[in-house]
């Protein structure tokens, strides 16, 4: 780093900086409705990554919409509600159709959902073509703040943070503040229990799945603006996901964005640092490492069994 | 002796279906299929490996690896690393700055044999490490998961994660692995050209044998009170430590025989095909293997190797003539086993099969397992038949 | 201090969850072929007890003497192989396993991989299954799956399977739970003749089934002993009777 | 310009020159000079040749994660062999295809490859796109004496004589566009970033070498992103520390897409950075948005916006037969060339045996490719040029430089 003014080196600072956060804001949106459903649940859902494909698709249809209709700088926000109502109630379907029938053998739920998600990659090829598509972005989420002349804080990673920071407390709201996310948090305490005190569990189950999968939905749309859109973009995605959801100790949604946090700023230093997929290596394995230490993940609390 | 027979043919009527296998694997399939089907099939039953072990892994110990493919990769890579070396002898690499070395080395600059090559100049070092590096691996990684208690799911997506870092490190490391392209254009072994027909069959036959002994080897273990406590781990882990065992000892054992395996597929598909590379290692194809032994019945060795060939076939008949139908198809098909037939093909046979009086009894001695078995082995007779 | 003279001498033991103290500096001795009932109100630390002794649960301080040797150290397996059975709550068997299987996989040989590879499964094991199988009342059941066992059959096999063990301290947690008045009274039988030549460790909540087996009972009490002694004299406990028999 | 490949000239050109009269003046040239057309003559070799057709092979992936860039290539070896057709077929034989799917995995590839040969005997396979699936299949190729035709702009490093590259090898591609933006830009720092696997570390090793010892720049930064990574923020970063005068870039998939976006949306665009990318087609556009693009460089030997009768008459009728809205990039019009420059060779051979086609294709000289002119070297690489486009917020690019023909060279001396 020698050679570089000081207040170049700063500028860099600032901006490495801020693309740590924004990682780790792509990162949380990522994870969030996966942490959900494999938290609050123990479903795995493979498929994670087709729901997020489905949210960026729906975008793509408002925006060629928009486009014909001139209303490229509204679209956006209409873009991502729909994007969470469809893949939510995707994710109603799939739950009534195929987990319910499988919550006692979360294995199963892992192969049946990676079948689904072939499924859907397909559908989506079918629909749209193997090609990749791009939504027309409007003009306020492109190009970057300029606070000082040298230091450029892209639009869109400023929106997917705003986005990240919504669906959180959005989520926090409805866990921890709403009667519904009592009715989750008592069910996933004690399934038993909860029915015996007239809690639907079976609906409890279903809205936590499909809300997981809205939220995905979410961070599909939102990654239209920094990635790309094709059939098989979800699978780009799962696996970080998982990453994200495992090391943060699926219990707890503070775990999740703890670690959320904390693998994004190591995967970006180290990735400036070190060759940009060699970074990418040593994240993971440093991910690995740590989880064969720490099985239950960072976050996980001590529980009497 | 009896006993032992019992152990390794599961009775009777394991023998009889070991017989019917033996008899598709060996004289049914080279007799009906020309060279270029055969070879086909030898590839799948190179993938039956795999199947087979997980069987073991997951149907009777539940432990889900999402990573076989690593095990079978470095298996195939161990082969592949000592036929490059034999095909780029210095006369036919001539043209390059550095003759003697594999072209993709000379192409990034590597002037000399990298030392991890070196034991791979001998098939008998070659053989040993096709052997012993996976096993050692998944050791490594089994004694820091299953002493840490890790397991199911979690297990489930770090040996994928694995996968997936072992994968980008064969690509980010070209100079020493051939990166994406893989390892290909291997031609002979010791002199003797593995492209020609002759090899074709002397491998497919070869390749039949290893798999039938891993049968043995499998349904040996299975039937020893190692198998009884494998079940009994995958229900009832804490009963078992209980009793005296140290569980993760018996879990690190069954994930290094299921990378052993697996490995001895890997190579032999070096061998039959020709070329390795890192698409096998990844993500996708240890799931889809995971589904050969869905279907085939995730308690049944032989169905595991029916399900391979079904599956596969299934694959290639269908893409050969509607791609996008095939998606669904295999989609379609992880779905429904998991939710109709959990138990696959051996497990519908159970389901649906009128029980003979020795199957009943069977059914009465050993309950889950055996009947499996017994179920696999009665629906190989049947397929067996549609193939015939 | 030594305690050669006991089988189990539990001292100062503590273990705390997020700061809730579920076993608060319990000391507790068990004498050799004593049969010791522990009972107390929901929430006692009854079970945590018997986590920590067999190794489920770690400790957070204190020591647990079986023999002299000290088992906050051990691991579970090294635990039952020192000679400590324990029986869950809840009928813990292999359902898919015959009761036969169930037994013979609990016999103490072919306990590491190639022992369990090459384990050959003698006359002198099949005897002790037999033997076991008719000490707990089902030997007609041997070839039944165990699964198909009604809920006492399940507790009493479970017992089985750990005499396969001969260990010398032998915990139970709650083995009449759910069992039929005559299922209790043979259960009672039963635990009367096993306890011959060695030490139990019970955990109970139905007095009149204590009181048919219990040499001495320990009243635990948020983590902490409220009383110990022969049954009547726990009975008149004041504090006993307070908390617990009160209601 | 001998007396065969003038013919044959002839005849290629007259292909274009409507239906109807194409065939009279070809059929008429075939029979004045093909000796003898019969089965028996043309083909002593078993392969699928009746008096009436003749079978090739179409092995892409139409499924999987290359189906998104090997589609176009699909449809113009479709659209050409349909033209063939129109005009007659060759040597009086009509062309059926029969397409296999690669899936996007390599050892289907050679497993398809291997049936398209020994189980169909196919006369000739036009196919494969990453260099992966060609290297996965190249020994059935050369094992069974198959013909394969290559479309895809590749690291070079190779030479079969059962493999006819139509795409640029990576000296073609790379060279000519460094010396334009050294020459025309000024340049002399040069930030090298791409896709971690062959062909971007290939290309980026010829470039380097060629920069620090032709151009007397300096390269300083090489970067490669894992295949599949959607985040370049760090990478950005360190770009912007080291403020190269050109960003040469080979990023390619998913991967590519986010680079744009995010290069874009860190400031970083034509205006104040001279970006030359060496895996940017209009295929690629569609996923990048042109917004994205705009101003930036690519440098390839076609681009959809050529003026020249050629190519206009070729993007007519690609629209026509696959839609108004499809784009065609640089590897689709190379998939186009390979069933012309396959029925060259046949004519020339005046067979469709393997082995006289290979003989008789080098010299074959094509005028009428859409991307002007191009010659079939003795190496089996294409003698053609290289364009540099610059990117309009349509998609589309205005060629801004065009080299003259350069000579195919697949083991480059000096840059290995």
């Amino acid at each position: 780093m020698f050679g570089y003014s000081i207040a170049e080196i700063g500028n860099i600072f600032v901006m490495q900086g801020f693309s740590g956060l924004s990682l780790f804001s792509v990162l949380l949106l990522m994870a969030l409705g996966l942490a959900i459903i494999f938290g609050q649940m123990g479903v795995i859902n493979m498929a994670h990554g087709e729901f997020m494909a489905l949210g960026a698709y729906t975008t793509v249809l408002f925006s060629k919409f928009a486009v014909t209709y001139d209303l490229v700088s509204y679209y956006f926000v209409f873009a991502i509600i729909a994007a969470f109502v469809l893949a939510f109630a995707v994710g109603y379907l799939v739950e009534f159709v195929l987990i319910r029938h499988l919550y006692k053998r979360p294995l199963d739920t892992l192969l049946a959902t990676w079948g689904l998600s072939l499924v859907m990659q397909q559908i989506f090829r079918s629909t749209f073509g193997a090609k990749e598509v791009s939504a027309e972005l409007p003009p306020w989420l492109l190009g970057s703040f300029k606070p000082t002349a040298d230091i450029d804080i892209p639009i869109n990673g400023v929106f997917v943070m705003g986005l990240a920071v919504v669906v959180t407390f959005g989520v926090f709201l409805f866990m921890f503040r709403s009667s519904w996310g009592l009715r989750v948090r008592a069910t996933v305490q004690n399934r038993v229990m909860a029915g015996a005190v007239g809690i639907n569990t079976k609906m409890v189950d279903r809205v936590t799945f499909a809300l997981g999968c809205g939220i995905a939905g979410v961070a599909g749309a939102a990654f239209t603006t920094i990635a790309s859109t094709g059939p098989t973009t979800g699978s780009l995605y799962i696996v970080d996901s998982f990453m994200v959801v495992v090391f943060g100790g699926a219990a707890s949604i503070m775990g999740t964005i703890a670690s959320a946090f904390g693998i994004a700023q190591a995967q970006s230093i180290l990735q400036f640092f070190m060759t940009s997929s060699m970074g990418k290596v040593a994240t993971l394995m440093a991910i690995v490492a740590i989880l064969m230490m720490k099985p239950e993940g960072l976050f996980a609390s001590k529980l009497r069994k | 002796m009896k006993l032992l027979t019992n152990k390794l043919f599961g009775g009777k009527q394991g023998l009889i279906n070991l017989a019917i296998l033996a008899g598709i694997i060996f004289i049914v399939l080279p007799l009906g299929l020309d060279l270029f089907r055969l070879g086909l099939i030898g590839k799948y039953l190179t993938y039956a490996f795999v199947a087979v072990s997980l069987v073991m892994l997951w149907g009777y110990g539940g432990i889900l690896s999402l990573g076989q493919g690593i095990f079978f990769g470095l298996g195939g890579y161990c082969m592949a690393m000592f036929l490059k070396l034999e095909a780029s002898d210095p006369i036919s690499t001539k043209i390059q700055t550095t003759p003697g070395i594999p072209d993709f080395m000379d192409w990034n600059q590597i002037t000399s044999l990298p030392l991890m090559w070196q034991p791979f100049q001998s098939l008998t070092l070659t053989i040993l490490a096709v052997v012993l590096v996976p096993t050692v691996f998944a050791y490594i990684i089994g004694f820091a998961m299953f002493k840490r208690r890790v397991g199911g799911v979690y297990f489930a997506i770090i040996t994928q994660a694995i996968a997936l870092i072992l994968t980008i490190l064969i690509v980010g490391q070209q100079g020493y692995t051939g990166g994406v392209n893989g390892i290909t254009d291997l031609k002979t072994m010791l002199g003797w050209d593995i492209r020609s027909d002759s090899a074709k069959y002397i491998l497919y036959y070869v390749n039949g044998l290893l798999l039938i002994g891993t049968i043995l080897v499998g349904r040996y273990i299975i039937s020893s009170k190692f198998g009884m406590l494998l079940l009994a781990m995958r229900d009832k882990e804490e009963r078992v430590r209980f009793s005296g065992y140290d569980v993760s000892n018996f879990k690190i054992f069954i994930f290094c025989f299921a990378a052993l395996i697996s490995a001895i597929g890997g190579a032999m598909f070096t061998l039959q095909v020709g070329f390795m590379s890192p698409s096998f290692i990844g993500i996708v194809p240890s799931i889809e293997m995971v589904i050969f032994a869905a279907v085939g019945g995730r308690m049944s060795l032989i169905g595991a190797i029916y399900g391979a060939l079904l599956v596969n076939l299934g694959r290639t008949m269908f893409s050969e003539t509607y791609p996008e139908l095939w998606l669904f198809l295999m989609g379609g098909l992880f779905i429904a086993v998991v939710m109709f037939f959990p138990n696959g093909l051996a497990g519908l046979y159970v389901k649906y099969a009128k029980k003979g009086k020795f199957n009943a009894l069977m059914q009465k001695i050993f309950p889950s397992k055996a009947s499996f078995e017994q179920g696999a082995e009665e629906v190989s007779t049947k397929t067996t038949g549609a193939k015939a | 201090m030594s305690n050669t003279d006991f089988v189990l001498a539990i001292e100062d033991l503590t273990v705390s969850f997020d700061g809730f103290k579920a076993v608060d500096a319990l000391t507790l001795y068990v004498d050799k072929n004593e049969l010791r009932v522990v009972i107390g109100p929901n929430g006692a630390g009854k079970t945590t007890v018997l986590d920590l002794i067999c190794g489920k649960t770690k400790s957070t301080s204190g020591s647990i003497k079986f023999k002299n040797t000290e088992l906050t150290k051990l691991s579970e397996h090294e635990i039952v192989r020192a000679g400590v059975g324990r029986k869950f709550q809840t009928p813990s068997i292999y359902e898919n396993l015959s009761v036969y299987q169930n037994l013979e996989v609990s016999y103490p040989k072919g306990r590491g991989v190639w022992g369990s590879l090459f384990f050959k499964s003698t006359q002198e094991v099949k005897d002790s299954v037999h033997n076991i199988a008719k000490e707990i009342m089902l030997e007609e059941h041997l070839q039944m799956e165990a699964a198909l066992l009604s809920h006492g059959q399940k507790q009493w096999l479970e017992i089985g399977m750990l005499l396969m063990q001969d260990p010398e301290l032998l915990m139970l947690d709650e083995p009449v739970a759910g069992m039929s008045a005559k299922e209790r009274d043979q259960t009672a039988d039963l635990l009367n003749r096993i306890c011959k030549n060695r030490s139990v460790v019970v955990i109970e909540h139905d007095m009149e089934f204590v009181k048919k087996i219990a040499h001495k009972v320990t009243v635990l009490h948020q983590g902490k002993i409220l009383a110990e002694g022969t049954m009547d004299k726990v009975q008149k406990d004041e504090k006993v009777i307070e908390v617990y028999l009160g209601h | 310009m001998s007396k065969t490949s003038r013919r044959s000239f002839i005849k290629a050109a007259g292909a274009l020159v409507g239906a109807s009269l194409a065939l009279g003046l070809t059929s008429g040239l075939n029979s004045a000079f093909a000796a003898d057309t019969s089965t028996a003559a043309v083909n002593t070799t078993k392969l699928a040749v009746t008096d009436k057709t003749v079978k090739v092979g179409i092995l892409h992936s139409a499924t999987g994660t290359m189906a998104i860039s090997e589609t176009g290539s699909i449809q113009a070896e479709k659209l050409a062999i349909a033209q063939i057709n129109a005009m007659g077929g060759i040597l009086g034989r009509k062309i059926e295809v029969i397409q296999e799917d690669g899936a996007s995995d390599w050892p289907t590839f050679a497993e398809k490859a291997r049936k398209l040969l020994v189980s169909d005997h196919v006369a000739t396979v036009f196919g494969c796109w990453t260099s992966a699936s060609r290297k996965a299949a190249l020994p059935v190729f050369e094992k069974e004496n198959g013909l394969l035709f290559y479309p895809t702009f590749y690291e070079g490093l190779e030479q079969s004589k059962n493999v006819f590259y139509t795409g640029q090898e990576a000296t073609q591609q790379i060279l000519a566009g460094l010396d334009w933006v050294a020459k025309e830009k000024k340049a002399k720092t040069y930030y090298l970033i791409g896709s971690d696997y062959i062909w971007p570390r290939t290309s980026m090793k010829i470039a380097r070498k060629h920069i620090e010892q032709h151009l007397g720049g300096t390269v300083v930064g090489e970067e490669y992103a894992a295949l599949g990574d959607t985040q370049f923020g760090s990478v950005i970063n360190k770009i912007k520390l080291k403020k190269p005068d050109v960003i040469y870039a080979a990023v390619v998939g998913g991967s590519n897409v986010a680079w744009f976006k995010q290069l874009n949306a860190a400031g970083i665009n034509a205006k104040k950075q001279t970006l030359l990318t060496i895996s940017v087609t209009e295929d690629e556009v569609l996923g990048i948005g042109g917004e994205n693009l705009e101003g930036f460089y690519t440098a390839m030997k076609y681009f959809q916006s050529l003026k020249n009768p050629n190519n206009e008459k070729f993007v007519k009728e690609f629209k026509k037969m696959w839609g108004p809205k499809s784009v065609i990039g640089d590897v689709t019009q190379a998939a186009y060339l390979g069933p012309w420059l396959w029925k060259a060779g046949v004519e020339r051979a005046g067979s469709f045996d393997v082995d006289k086609v290979q003989a008789a294709l080098p010299g074959y000289e094509m005028k009428t490719a859409p991307e002007g002119y191009v010659k079939v070297e003795a190496n089996h690489h294409l003698l053609s040029k290289l364009r540099v486009g610059k990117w309009r917020a349509d998609g589309q690019a205005d060629v801004v430089y065009e080299s003259g023909f350069i000579e195919p060279d697949p083991f480059p001396k000096g840059y290995q």
